[in-house]
């Protein structure tokens, strides 16, 4: 079993890259393997708090819940948050917040890092 | 080196992904890559098709665009999720998403 | 009492971009712009698809079932239901290798009025230039 | 002079469509036309408060504020702005939150339109 | 019809560009756009500038990404935002932001 | 104790998306990992720009003053005086029209301490060999 680092900066909504990125997470912990998840960017809106589900789009929110119940490492880089208005308080349960060395160290012990800088 | 390439855009500048070279290449067509394996523009399969490389596109994403398996180009093979997890462990060492 | 006409033009492809998304609800939308409008004027939306856009057409779109959010297809059988005119670029369809069997024509299971209408770039060129106003999506 | 509506539909940060669209309003109503500002899909979160100014980002918060000073009419669209967990109460004073059919409305009575589905 | 296109990627899928005609045609290279405006790829002008138009493109956009005037193709007139206020107002009709 | 490499390529053009700006704050990030490592443990970034990402590097950016954020320029400089490795293909500079004079070479006016290399795009295939991560932006 390994580790896989999984980067994204695509916007919560529109490039569907965080769809893509969630269900490969999914995936990898189906079959054992360890999986660290990074937004930074526009997709740090993934770990708001009180996404209302819509049909229109997506609703990644819960299932990244269910996912770090089951081991994910998940983390929000704290300035690209801050910047866009969102608070600590407004980060949702078990996400971490921290700067951008915490994915670099991340990828220091990853087996495989897929970075999606999409937008 | 064994790379993985994702190619998620039908449009964008093949540069990049024209150049690189690896010994082992897999090209993985993803979103809206997923066009460079089903669509033949002026009855044409995609130029990216051409480079020398082991091609794959996903599943889920041809589906959600409304693809069968029958519409895939010959060269590419249909794979799902689990099978790319597969690959990113057992085949590729480093991947890039262009 | 006016009509004032507006081209809502999509020729982005589907789901790497909300853009197509939002042509089409934003259309659908105009039918109740009457509520912000003096008695009598109105807005009418065409629908248009030339180039990659018309990859928004495609029928069996499985976007609900694997990632949770309404397919483009669904979309546009919606606004075929509420009657908007919907345009695809024959050319186009040509040059991707599509044909009319595989793209939303109507809304027939859920008792669509209108059709899509297959037309030439020209006649496109023609709607633009009667429309008072135009939109790229 | 006449009236210029404006629809913006890209991200806060990324594209930079936010900050192109902001500067033509001011360039216009500097030169005393009248302005309607859509926002849809991503570019809702300009209508959120507590934007943190940060020097990699522009701070469009504070323009969009003067300009409704001004006489700009800015109004996002509400099913968006759901979506992506900002509720009513997260709005910026200033603003306004409708439902599409009031782009269209505010379509119906301008002289021009530019509409930026970029994203 | 008065049509003003603005252009504000360097690499997009250039059909709608090519096939749209007007009687007045005006093209407004912004953001990643003016690069058509500055750069030869190969020592050759952008093929957008061959479109029968009046070509035109943003100075705050040009400075932006360390252009100066006299990088501008000679068939492009530079504009700053309240001369584009003005061209939108008195020169165009309907705005296509592609 | 052991190092690992990671090659940021930058391969798009900036401001248009936000990707080569967090290239360049990731790679700096590096620096500062250690805090997260065993002792010993060290990740070594490289900067490379290719393809448009060239445009990137161009000097006199004006972000700041016209639109109120860090220019790429910035950015470039600051990696340079933290001591990265920043490379640029010469094959792209040639195909873009570019010169050496046209991009930032260093961060002298700060004080910076490296130079940008101006190299083939052999040599960064060569890189991208050697690095044990690769990440696209």
């Amino acid at each position: 079993m390994g580790k896989l680092t999984i980067g994204v900066s695509s916007s919560l909504v529109g490039s569907m890259s965080l769809d893509f990125a969630v269900k490969l997470a999914e995936a990898a912990i189906d079959k054992g393997h360890e999986v660290d998840f990074w937004v930074s960017g526009n997709a740090t809106l993934l770990s708001k708090k009180t996404q209302r589900p819509f049909r229109d789009y997506s609703h990644l929110g819960k299932k990244v819940g269910e996912l770090i119940g089951r081991g994910l490492e998940a983390a929000a880089c704290e300035s690209c948050c801050e910047a866009r208005g969102l608070q600590k308080e407004d980060t949702m349960e078990g996400w971490k917040r921290y700067g951008m060395e915490w994915y670099l160290a991340s990828c220091f012990s990853a087996d495989r890092i897929l970075y999606i800088g999409d937008e | 080196m064994k790379l993985g390439i994702f190619v998620s855009h039908f449009r964008f500048n093949t540069s990049s992904y024209e150049r690189i070279k690896s010994d082992k290449l897999g090209v993985i067509f993803v979103q809206n890559g997923i066009f460079h394996a089903t669509v033949k523009e002026n009855n044409r399969s995609s130029p990216l098709l051409e480079k020398s490389a082991d091609f794959f596109v996903l599943s889920e994403d041809l589906e959600t665009h409304g693809f069968r398996r029958s519409d895939v180009d010959g060269k590419v093979r249909v794979i799902n999720y689990s099978d790319l997890v597969n690959l990113i462990f057992n085949e590729y060492e480093k991947l890039a998403w262009l | 009492m006016a009509l004032k006409k507006c081209a809502f033009i999509i020729d982005k492809a589907p789901y790497k971009k909300e853009t197509s998304r939002l042509a089409l609800t934003h259309a659908i939308a105009s039918q109740s712009a009457e509520v912000y409008l003096d008695d009598g004027d109105n807005i009418e939306p065409l629908v248009a698809f030339i180039g990659d856009g018309i990859l928004n057409c495609l029928k069996n779109q499985r976007a609900l079932d694997i990632y949770g959010v309404t397919s483009l297809e669904m979309h546009i059988k919606n606004a075929l239901l509420l009657g908007l005119n919907v345009y695809v670029c024959k050319e186009d369809l040509e040059r991707l290798g599509l044909s009319e069997d595989s793209i939303v024509m109507d809304a027939d299971l859920i008792g669509g009025e209108s059709k899509t209408k297959i037309v030439s770039f020209e006649k496109i060129q023609e709607l633009m230039e009667e429309c008072d106003h135009l939109m790229f999506f």
